[in-house]
């Protein structure tokens, strides 16, 4: 069921990453990067069962802490008017594939 | 051989990647992206060097005889740390060149130095040494 | 199996990194690809670097991509120059590369020539000589702890060099004007303020104790220099730079990242007179083991004061030139 | 005993990968940033604290416990007040929902940012 449950996040995180790839807004992309680092919390407390050595869950708690500054800081950054969502630059950001 | 020799290529797929944004793309925080993936692609070849089969991570624990080596992962851990440091540098670098060209596309760097350059052969004497000093400053 | 999988998904990062021209997204994969290679390291069994990584690869990196670029533009112009010429040159190299492959040991096999070496001595006699379960940090900070100096101090220098790139002479602030940037940021982002209150103590004792659990557990003075900082720099963006200032002293900060190396290379002149080698703790106390807690304490001190400050240092640096870019743009908009 | 505590970490584990990949799935086909985060952010609390109870459950050691447990409230804090930032942060830079009417959207003179 460990190793059920790390393939069913491994799907998870990679439609996250196929959500990050594709956008289409910048939105999209820290909601895909949060999202794969909960997931990504997940699997490595996940890996530490399936390896048998459980003992490292501090790695997990490092992740924890760091995506949430890390998702704090873009959103603190992308908060000027270079990266304002208006539909002026809207455009150029669907223009992506 | 496929599965042997795997990681060595991914590696290797990762460090051509980080090369060609280096050589082909422009703009300078793209480089240092490029730079950076060139940089991960040389930790993953160790770390996937330092596993062994049937090994876990180099703990010591009473009922545990198999161990990855450990000597790779002290190598890369003072790398990763290392790495942020001077990429922090590159980073500084690159927000001096965009207060004093406006500019940090490669092209438009090179495009205003050859013009300065220019006009500081046309002048004569008297200007010379002034925008020879200006260039330093930039 | 789950190595393949993170590695393809890697490769894929690293493609969709090259086609896009959106550099705030090309960050974002960065992010993303900084998480997924941590997690790769956890099933190399290299919880160390993982840990680092997390940290450093994850969350410092990528914001300071994100200052960064949130100075200097965000869209990259589309000319790439002599793109084929560079695949050319690309292909080539990698070629060379892969038919050097071809010699090299297989993936996970025991009898590779790299652990044949000193490894097999790290790992049975560790335990007898240093007395640390965690073989990385007693190969970190005794046997190699010549090496460990040596990039300390590259940190450092690269500290010292965005200071000296990046630093403005600045007045000092009015009071009354930081309460007021306080009291708009304290609206304008309550719910989140309240949680990082709670979060901000509690990441501050995780850091202590990443650094003192590093002889038993993943951990150390770089992964615990760099959580500290992380929790600094977490303040710094949700309370205003002025308002991080008056808490931390700039001065006292700057000598924080020298004192650290300072007591490192103490540690290894100590031992120079009391009669050993550079870094042979065995001579500071009668009894060789403890001389070797203790010299691996002081190191991982030195270590963690320099990683955190420099750290510290160089967010700063950024952040306050970002800042000082904001008010000229203003100033300019307001005269217009 | 051990096949009580394996089958309910089992359980679990399941409805724990189950609520992941839901979350995934509405990340990626949902039609507008304001939805997909309603699939990631409800989905991605209750998931991981049922994965995180699945693998308490068979967790050997205190200590493992007791750092598990700590993941999981640091999961209860973080995740529900990511999701409200971001929400904030998106509305106020000029980010529209997509609206169930089309008139509706028309009215406000919104652009949705996947028509």
């Amino acid at each position: 069921m460990i190793i059920a449950a790390t393939l069913a996040i491994f799907v998870a995180m990679i439609l996250a990453i196929i959500r990050g790839i594709a956008g289409p807004t910048l939105y999209d992309r820290i909601l895909a990067v949060n999202m794969f680092g909960t997931k990504t919390v997940l699997l490595i407390s996940l890996l530490g069962f399936v390896m048998g050595r459980p003992e490292f869950l501090d790695i997990a708690i490092v992740y924890a802490l760091i995506n949430f500054i890390s998702v704090i800081g873009v959103l603190r950054y992308s908060d000027s008017n270079e990266f304002k969502h208006t539909p002026a630059n809207k455009e150029s950001t669907e223009k992506e594939p | 051989m496929l599965m042997g020799l795997f990681n060595h290529w991914v590696v290797i797929a990762l460090m051509m990647i980080g090369l060609y944004i280096v050589i082909a793309h422009g703009n300078l925080i793209k480089k240092i992206v490029g730079l950076t993936l060139f940089q991960t692609s040389v930790f993953i070849f160790y770390i996937s060097m330092a596993k062994v089969n049937g090994g876990t991570a180099p703990i010591l624990a009473d009922d545990i005889t198999q161990y990855s080596n450990p000597l790779p992962h002290v190598l890369i851990l003072t790398a990763i740390v290392v790495g942020i440091a001077t990429t922090a540098l590159a980073l500084s670098l690159v927000v001096r060149i965009k207060e004093t060209y406006g500019s940090i596309e490669e092209e438009n760097i090179q495009h205003q130095d050859n013009q300065s350059l220019e006009q500081s052969n046309s002048k004569k004497a008297s200007t010379a040494p002034k925008d020879s000093k200006q260039e330093n400053q930039a | 199996m789950i190595n393949i999988v993170i590695l393809t998904l890697l490769v894929v990062i690293a493609i969709a990194i090259i086609r896009m021209k959106d550099l705030f997204a090309v960050v974002m994969l960065l992010g993303i690809y900084g998480l997924l290679s941590a997690s790769f390291f956890v099933a190399m069994d290299a919880v160390d670097v993982a840990f680092t990584e997390a940290a450093v690869g994850a969350g410092i990196s990528t914001l300071l991509m994100l200052v960064v670029i949130s100075m200097t533009g965000r869209r990259e112009i589309t000319t790439r120059h002599k793109p084929l010429s560079a695949l050319l040159v690309v292909a080539i190299t990698g070629f060379l590369l892969i038919y050097g492959t071809l010699d090299m040991p297989y993936f996970g096999a025991a009898d590779a020539p790299i652990h044949g070496h000193v490894a097999p001595r790290y790992i049975n006699d560790s335990m007898q000589e240093i007395g640390v379960p965690n073989i990385v940090t007693s190969v970190l900070a005794s046997y190699r702890a010549f090496d460990t100096f040596g990039e300390v101090v590259v940190i450092f220098t690269a500290g010292i060099g965005v200071l000296a790139l990046l630093s403005v002479a600045r007045r000092p602030e009015d009071p009354e004007q930081i309460t007021v940037i306080n009291d708009s940021m304290h609206k304008q982002h309550l719910v989140i303020r309240i949680v990082v209150k709670i979060l901000i103590p509690f990441i501050l004792l995780f850091a202590l104790y990443v650094q003192f659990h590093g002889d038993f557990g993943p951990g150390g003075g770089f992964q615990a220099g760099v959580i500290f900082a992380a929790a600094i720099i977490l303040y710094t963006m949700l309370f205003g730079l002025s308002t991080a200032r008056t808490v931390i002293n700039q001065s006292f900060i700057r000598l924080t990242a020298a004192i650290g190396v300072l007591v490192y290379g103490s540690v290894g002149l100590a031992t120079l007179l009391s009669g050993g080698n550079f870094f042979d703790y065995d001579v500071l106390v009668n009894d060789p083991i403890a001389g070797q807690h203790l010299g691996i304490l002081f190191i991982e001190l030195g270590v963690g004061c320099t990683v955190a400050a420099v750290m510290i240092i160089i967010f700063f640096s950024f952040a306050a030139r970002r800042e000082i870019q904001l008010n000229n743009k203003n100033k300019e908009s307001s005269s217009c | 005993m051990d096949i009580v505590i394996n089958i309910s970490s089992g359980l679990c584990l399941f409805v724990g990968s189950f609520l992941c990949l839901c979350g995934g799935v509405g990340m990626l086909r949902f039609p507008d940033f304001y939805t997909r985060m309603h699939a990631a952010g409800v989905t991605d609390t209750l998931g991981s604290a049922m994965i995180l109870i699945g693998l308490m459950i068979i967790s050997t050691g205190f200590l493992v416990f007791i750092k598990l447990v700590m993941i999981l409230l640091l999961g209860i804090l973080i995740g529900p007040t990511t999701s409200h930032v971001l929400a904030k942060a998106a509305l106020h830079n000029g980010l529209e929902p997509l609206l169930g009417h089309q008139e509706e959207a028309d009215n406000k003179e919104t652009t949705s940012s996947n028509p």
